[in-house]
């Protein structure tokens, strides 16, 4: 059975042409040539057209509010180690409605992988202005364009010293090395944050497919993912040039190591002996 | 015997440590404590001040009137001396104060001075003034060194032996400069009682309940829950986790419930409000998870350090859209044990959000109980952990009959665990159409409203039968009440109805409280607020409306004496 | 002639445009709209419609029955042929649903094929399927350039010109080809009326209420509002900020009040969720903030793009600790316009928070007017601008009479304006006192609540007035009960009873709505919602208990006929 | 009159000790050596220790909601043009529950300035880890330390493209150059941030009064603020020696004159003619 089968879900309720498909399929082959089961698999997302994305697929799913993913995957992995946790999120969603939990999100560096749908644009409320939209970028709520300057995801994480830091664009000359990022950021452990280019044929008339296409390029081999200040200054680059591939990776704790009781087991499957706890306690206070 | 000590001073100087080691040492004794705390949000400074009842018998609220006076400043001679009773003492150090009074009522011991003698630091006066306090009210040292352990933790040895010192010291001075003969305590032998508070009651409900995750971001007056539990954490094997955000706290217990485990939040009112879409998250995804709110007076920051009543029709109705939960408003440390717990089993039986409601006041307040009943406490495992099951046989939103369908644990059976915020069908992905819409509304909702009501215990009712005066509350003002009705049972038919679980309103069912209610020659409502908002829900639930009321929102708690005014004025218009 | 069109297709299909130039076209040839619109939350594909009801007196509700199904694919044939009329109409193009049919009730517009014929795009079939109805419904197309301009935008003569060549070959077409007769306007003199909807009716409110300052966080219903403003911000001198998330939106408007402008922000359920602690702030520091909640059914994410009033009760109690505020809940157009303004003059009369609560159904519903009572519409400034006075002279919140403190301005005096989410003292500064507190709860709540509700209009009776059957509702359920009573009328007693100002509950003093219901032969509760939070008011603030109710909570409105229906059952039960 | 009794306010309710006495001092000064009426200035506070600042000096006052301080600022910016808007919050109250806000604020760039009083500490709840303490910072919440990395403002601030990035240390030898910082901020037109660096002497135990004092140390006088890379560098720096100084700046656009409105005046004093706008758009519903 192909994977298009053994993950095969919903129907997408995306547009013809959208982005999100070729992300969609980058997922199931690799969830397949990881050979993975669905069950070992949680997909957390929040609300956008890219959060519908686990219902086009198959895995557990905590399809949450719109722009908070990344607390629901952390309970998620500080509870249950049995799957991959996997948080799928849009610009606005992650970048805008859940700005600070992505930096906490950074700062905890717990078991979770990331993936942020970056269409620089609000897809399913029909157009406004995202955190990553362009200056010149117009809307019926940007008359005037976009007030704020955009937001630099990837400065943001190497800032924050996220320990795996990555940005891919969904085009189909890029998937194979879309495809071997997100197998990475699998086999990472820790927190890894992958930014998808993603074209929205709908309401970014500005960064097209081919507005990406033109500009991005890969990192050269000998980039290295060790050194922080060059990451940071490749991270600045943007405009007639855009790399992509992974800019950055540190090896730092990851949280459930900082917390002893989980060195053992999870918690979702530790026994409860209630007499004992009420035999000790009820004592201590006397 | 019933003294109450008040202990008063700046912000820093210490009084949290001999109130602490006061009350447990009195529990230790076998006498009743109840103790409340009054303290300005500063960390240094200002004027706090720390009351303990201690008596023979049970006790359940705060006096005004004070019998031993514990000063550790000028300030708070002057602010507290016009409470004192006839035969009360007032304790200070003059050196301390800064200010030498002749007056009988003082007696004057020089804490500071036996540190001194004793050669260790001026912190160990508090140590010097709980051994004069003990001293003069007839109790031994016997437990102090086990008991200052505790707070002093390890401290090591040498510290807990020259505190002994010192409060020899103290308790020898009390004793040999006329210390009132009124205020001491028979030398019976009396069995050690168990002293707990409100927070540490709802941490030790939760934690004998298999709570193993508590996320939540600090807030007066709730951080005490977490930090009972943090206390805990690694000897149970508990994931305390500080979120940066009240957002965070409870999206994050929601994923470790998703994940498969009993889960908590806490916090006070304005977090709560930022929660209040995470609630309904919970109740989309029907996601077992516990929270307790400990309120301060509001509106916005209000009174941080205070307590009131404030929110009850906010978090009954909080949330947008429509979802069932459930609320309890514990009165005592011994019913937020219980309802913790109950909280913990409903939560979980049921695929709701449990909401525990206390304040300030209930938190810090410490009761003693001989032994709290065990049996009541349930543990039940309601999560489907079977590893056998096939992908094919789960759908996470089952229509069932009782609207509650299996919850699974991701990752322990090749069943797919799907929960979404949107409208969802069976297996828990997005729909549109009406007719599922209309299904799930009735599964999650409509079915599940009257299982829930049913699990709600009516009131408690305690006082004549046919009341001419009947007190109803509910919460914190369950101890004001019971004694107010205990004083007066004497002189007129009085008694009190306090509910402690209060959403789903209880059905009359079983007993009728709305017909005492009605019944009753004058029924007050009793309220820590300001609009009445425990009298609109009776109304609203039942039809019923209070022709007479007491509330208060100063952000104090009602206090005894005060409180039977107001109850005597009442009773001056029947 | 009353004439319902139902526009079906894909989202993406241009339904939309059909609709708006359609529901425009008719109000511009003096004709009475009533459209409402049922779509999916995605952007293509799916399926959506768009519905006209048109008529030559006014509408106020849509129907079940259809007279002219405009399908533009199959898919919508065999969801909507069993709603059409016995003389009604299905028009199409094979060539575009990639079926033919040749029942008689077909009628095939070779639509594609007039805009190759033309040389334009695909794009402009829109348009002669416009041209297509107005040719059959014998109404010109004078207005038809104008019209569309609007909607096309600056996209230049040449595409008007195009369009309205197509138009022209659709409009003979249907006129030429067995259009049904019945189906056919008089061609009387008639005045152009005004068409508008629920989103642009409180956007337009708050735009005549000198509303300077927006921010908001996309949400669907509610982003309509932000985008009328937006689309006036450069001519009328109005920021409209989009904030990062909802919390921001709140905080930022409250900022611009104390900056001395009048401010909104606008959202639905779950940004008002996010919003509650934010509310709480506004109350606490008396700011003036008018806010806009346009509903969807929740919990949580819901049906994001369709209607429901479940929020009632979360709204009225929103917010920890107790503040006052004022809620809205128009009905129509009409009632968003003048309630929109009410609000923005309450909220700096009274320095409180103002509700306007809608939903998907009213912001998305087109209403025509002949004209709009402008007089009603106030605009008068409450803040202190005076620049003359001096910094000792003003405390930010004065104790007065009436609760109310005088409203200065930042920057332009002397003068220093404080305001605290603490409890504070006259100046703003935070105090901790009980005495304090007091006055202050009294000032900001309890003076100024008897003062709002004397604001307060009664509810609007409608019918008969010893009803048999009364209706009991609010908000957006008011098209649906007012052409339910015009309908039965002649048959039954029948009335209606709608409240669009609820929160501080009217005062029954001038008109006791109370008594009306309770004398009612039947008092039936019309809600959109499952557990009757309209109904819990009523009981709670008047102690009336409804035997009856109608509710529904499947994500779409009440339609006359199965609203009718059900009224009937009720009747036959009495 | 002198400033101290100018710019008098409140008895200050922090511990005698606190860094808060040297940060509220050195505003005083600078508020009367620009020669600033009390009326010209906006202080905006959350809720934390630092935050009661504007309870302590005289001054138009904000004293909002924990983490909010920096959107109240941003409608009262935009709102009213007539006074300087000061923003005060601690590390929690910013860089925690307001996280969000910050990364928005700077993405803006309003005319406002942001003082964090950082302490590393949560001290008005009495000593719960901030996101700004240090990994073996142990607390009654946090009882094997805090299990998420500490978070670098300066670092994240020169990643947003901040327009004014600076730290200072509120200690004796080092006020002169907090006061010149504090001073360059008000006359920086756009959103400037100095992290404050400030002693908690009763919570931190670790980052104590000397800690800061030994390690903190001024950027060289020839460090360029305008070379964003090298600013970044330097904002890593943070252990045995910790720079403190402007570590970055840039020219960029101002909010406000995004806003094509704003041009002539500030919409609080705008005239407001409904009569005008009724009878024009009215019409345009017909
Ligand atoms: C609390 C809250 N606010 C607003 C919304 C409305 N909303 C849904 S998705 C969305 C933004 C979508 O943009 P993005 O996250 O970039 O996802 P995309 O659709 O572009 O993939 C918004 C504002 C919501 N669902 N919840
Ligand atoms: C919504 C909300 N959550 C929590 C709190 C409780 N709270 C008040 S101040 C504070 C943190 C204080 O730390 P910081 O911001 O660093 O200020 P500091 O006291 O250290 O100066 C917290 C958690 C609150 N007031 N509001
Ligand atoms: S709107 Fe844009 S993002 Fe959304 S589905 Fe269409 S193309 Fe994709
Ligand atoms: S607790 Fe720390 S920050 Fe707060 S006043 Fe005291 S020293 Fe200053
Ligand atoms: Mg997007
Ligand atoms: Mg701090």
């Amino acid at each position: 059975m192909g994977f298009l089968d053994r993950f095969k879900g919903q129907e997408p309720a995306w547009c013809p042409g959208c982005g999100n498909f070729a992300i969609l399929n980058v997922l199931k082959r690799v969830f397949s040539e990881m050979a993975l089961e669905p069950s070992a698999l949680t997909i957390v997302s929040g609300i956008g057209q890219g959060a519908k994305l686990p219902h086009y697929t198959k895995c557990n799913t905590f399809n949450g509010l719109h722009g908070r993913t990344l607390p629901v995957a952390t309970g998620i992995a500080l509870a249950n180690n049995k799957t991959h946790v996997i948080a799928i999120a849009g610009d606005g969603d992650c970048y805008g409605e859940g700005g600070n939990h992505l930096l906490h999100a950074m700062r905890r560096n717990a078991n979770l992988k990331l993936f942020v749908h970056n269409n620089q644009v609000y897809g399913l409320t029909k157009g406004q202005a995202s955190p990553t939209s362009v200056p010149e970028f117009k809307s019926k709520t940007q008359p005037f364009g976009n007030p704020s300057a955009p937001l630099n995801p990837l400065a943001l994480a190497i800032a924050m010293d996220c320990s795996f830091v990555a940005r891919a664009f969904a085009g189909a000359h890029n998937l194979p090395q879309l495809q071997d990022l997100v197998k990475q950021a699998l086999q990472h452990r820790g927190f890894a944050m992958i930014d998808i280019l993603q074209n929205c044929v709908t309401f970014n008339k500005i960064n097209t497919f081919h507005w990406y296409k033109e500009r991005t390029y890969q990192l050269e081999e000998n980039h290295d993912p060790g050194d922080r200040l060059n990451a940071f200054s490749r991270a600045l680059e943007w405009g007639e040039k855009i790399p992509v591939g992974l800019f950055y990776r540190n090896a730092r704790t990851v949280m459930e190591d900082n917390y002893p009781m989980l060195k053992e087991q999870c918690l979702a499957e530790m026994e409860f002996d209630q007499q004992k706890v009420l035999r000790k306690e009820m004592a201590s206070f006397f | 015997m019933d003294i109450t000590i008040r202990i008063g001073g700046e912000a820093g100087q210490g009084l949290q440590f001999i109130g602490s080691v006061l009350a447990r040492a009195f529990a230790r004794h076998g006498l009743h404590v109840f103790s409340h705390q009054d303290y300005m949000s500063r960390v240094r400074g200002g004027h706090n001040f720390y009351q303990i009842r201690v008596a023979n018998q049970p006790v359940r609220v705060s006096k005004n009137r004070i019998d031993i006076l514990l000063a550790l400043d000028e300030n708070t001679i002057n602010l507290h001396r016009m409470d004192l009773s006839d035969d009360g003492v007032i304790i200070y150090d003059a050196a301390m104060t800064g200010r030498e009074h002749d007056e009988p009522v003082f007696l004057n011991i020089p804490v500071l001075a036996m540190t001194e003698k004793a050669g260790v630091t001026k912190l160990m006066a508090n140590s010097a003034a709980i051994g004069a306090v003990l001293g003069g009210l007839d109790l031994n040292l016997d437990l102090f060194p086990e008991t200052i352990r505790e707070f002093l933790g390890n401290k090591g040895q040498g510290v807990i032996a020259s505190n002994l010192a010192v409060a020899k010291d103290g308790w020898q001075y009390a004793r040999r400069n006329g210390w009132p003969a009124a205020l001491k305590f028979s030398a019976a032998e009396r069995k050690g009682l168990m002293l707990i508070n409100g927070s540490q009651a709802i941490g030790f409900g939760a934690l004998v309940s298999g709570c193993k995750f508590l996320s939540a971001y600090p807030m007066t007056p709730s951080t005490g829950i977490m930090i009972y539990l943090a206390s805990k954490a690694e000897e149970y094997k508990i994931v305390v986790e500080q979120a940066e955000d009240e957002i965070a706290a409870i999206n994050m217990a929601l994923g470790a419930s998703f994940g498969g485990v009993r889960a908590m939040t806490t916090t006070s009112g304005g977090g709560f409000a930022l929660m209040a879409e995470g609630l309904s998250l919970g109740g989309m995804t029907e996601l077992p998870l516990v929270i307790a709110e400990v309120q301060r007076p509001g509106p916005a920051t209000g009174l941080p350090t205070r307590t009131e009543q404030g929110d009850l029709l906010f978090v009954i109705h909080c949330g947008h859209g429509e979802f069932p939960k459930v609320l309890f408003t514990p009165g005592t440390p011994e019913q937020a044990i219980a309802l913790t717990n109950k909280a913990f089993e409903l939560a979980e039986k049921y695929q709701v959000q449990a909401i525990i409601q206390s304040d300030q006041f209930l938190a810090d307040t410490e009761w003693t109980y001989e032994e709290i009943d065990e049996s009541s406490l349930l543990y039940r495992d309601h999560r489907d952990r079977s590893a056998t099951v096939r992908e094919q046989e789960y759908k996470r939103f089952a229509l069932t009959g009782d609207g509650v369908s299996p919850l699974a644990v991701p990752g322990f059976s090749p069943r797919l665990v799907v929960v979404d915020s949107d409208e969802h069908d069976e297996e828990g992905h997005i729909i549109e159409d009406g007719a599922t819409r209309n299904k799930m509304v009735e599964k999650r909702l409509l079915r599940k409203l009257p299982l829930l009501r049913k699990e709600i215990a009516p009131p408690e009712y305690y006082g004549h039968e046919n009341p001419k005066l009947l007190l109803v509350g509910y919460g914190s003002t369950y101890g004001v009440m019971r004694e107010a009705v205990a004083e007066l049972a004497a002189g007129i038919a009085i008694a009190m109805l306090h509910f402690s679980e209060i959403w789903p309103f209880p059905d009359p069912e079983n007993f009728d409280f709305i017909d005492v209610v009605a019944r009753a020659g004058l029924a007050v409502c009793v309220e820590n607020n300001a609009t009445g908002q425990f009298a609109r829900l009776i109304r609203g639930e039942t039809g019923f409306l209070f022709e007479a009321s007491i509330r208060k929102y100063d952000g104090r708690p009602f206090l005894l004496e005060p409180f039977l005014g107001e109850v005597h004025g009442l009773l001056r218009q029947i």
